[in-house]
């Protein structure tokens, strides 16, 4: 399966791009696909993930999510 | 309770104030605007950008869940996005309830809200 | 810390919004608007009267008080006198501050104070 | 000497008048210049009294205050 990654703010600039298809399976975490995607990348304490536009856990496994999103610490107002 | 979501790239025009249920009492309006300095720099503006799908879902999910803890009637929330000149609004927010009081509640923990947990970031890259 | 204190018998406009300083983050404004019931009875609206030199007084002196204790830039203050129909607002504050904090408890308690110490009443005698 | 004396809301319509000047002397406090002006009044716990637009002691001297006015409880807004 496919699910699309999106980025924001300094994590577009850290991964250097704002979206991308990337080959995932269901039973995969998004810490996991994060970790194959971009090894360098550690997403620490502050960066929250979305998956399918809801705040998730970086260990549960997608499932059929569609979409995954890096949240760094947000900054609206 | 009526939400009203919206985000924009052109300068915030609040909507026209329609207190048609008459048991409005209490008409509670904040607007965020951009201050012209930012961790002590002069700045320009600040630019403004959104996961607008999942910031509208999740600012519909607070007002509800806020509003059921402080009864008010009607929200509007507009953020704007992408550059935002110093002196201009970056958020409106207008609250109708039947009392200041809650109206007063609701609006302090939304913008808290906000500021916690809503995908909209701040771009510091017009900053340097 | 600047305030406009008005009473007007006219509907209430609200005044220009000036953020003349580039340092105001937040501008927060209330409309106390007249409900169709008053204890428990429809109205067509309610009458207002103050004493009015005694009113800009205690306002003064409330608005320095809290903007000691609440960072605020600016108060607007505007109360309507005479009759008021339903729907229409009888107060207007508005207030221009560097943080959204300052501005909602300073909003929160001048109104507290002005129900309980502005000599401004609400007159009964079109209830009946 | 005299001192205005204003009334507002219900103690208009109990004492049926809005402004009255009265003779009195700066020894006087409001509430026996009330006395003497409206036997049958009785400011109970309620009603505050202003001296020049100041809110004021029901027993404490009027000196040379110019105004005293009757507040009974207030509600603008």
């Amino acid at each position: 399966m496919k699910i699309k990654i999106l980025t924001f703010a300094q994590t577009r600039t850290q991964l250097g791009f704002d979206e991308k298809d990337f080959e995932c399976h269901a039973g995969e975490t998004p810490r996991e696909i994060l970790r194959r995607l971009a090894p360098q990348f550690d997403p620490g304490k502050t960066i929250r993930v979305a998956v399918n536009q809801e705040y998730a856990d970086w260990d549960q496994p997608v499932g059929n999510a569609s979409e995954l999103a890096l949240i760094p610490p947000v900054s609206g107002g | 309770m009526k939400t009203h979501i919206a985000f924009t790239r052109a300068p915030i025009v609040p909507p026209a104030a329609t207190t048609t249920a008459r048991e409005i009492g209490a008409v509670l309006e904040f607007s965020g605007v951009v201050r012209e300095s930012e961790n002590g720099q002069k700045i320009p503006g600040l630019r403004y950008e959104a996961y607008e799908p999942m910031a509208r879902t999740q600012l519909e999910k607070i007002c509800a869940e806020l509003s059921a803890k402080h009864a008010c009637e009607e929200i509007w929330f507009i953020h704007r996005l992408d550059f935002v000149p110093v002196g201009e609004a970056s958020l409106f927010i207008r609250i109708n309830a039947r009392h200041r009081g809650p109206a007063l509640a609701l609006m302090a923990e939304l913008i808290d809200r906000l500021k916690a947990d809503v995908p909209v970031w701040k771009i510091s890259d017009v900053l340097h």
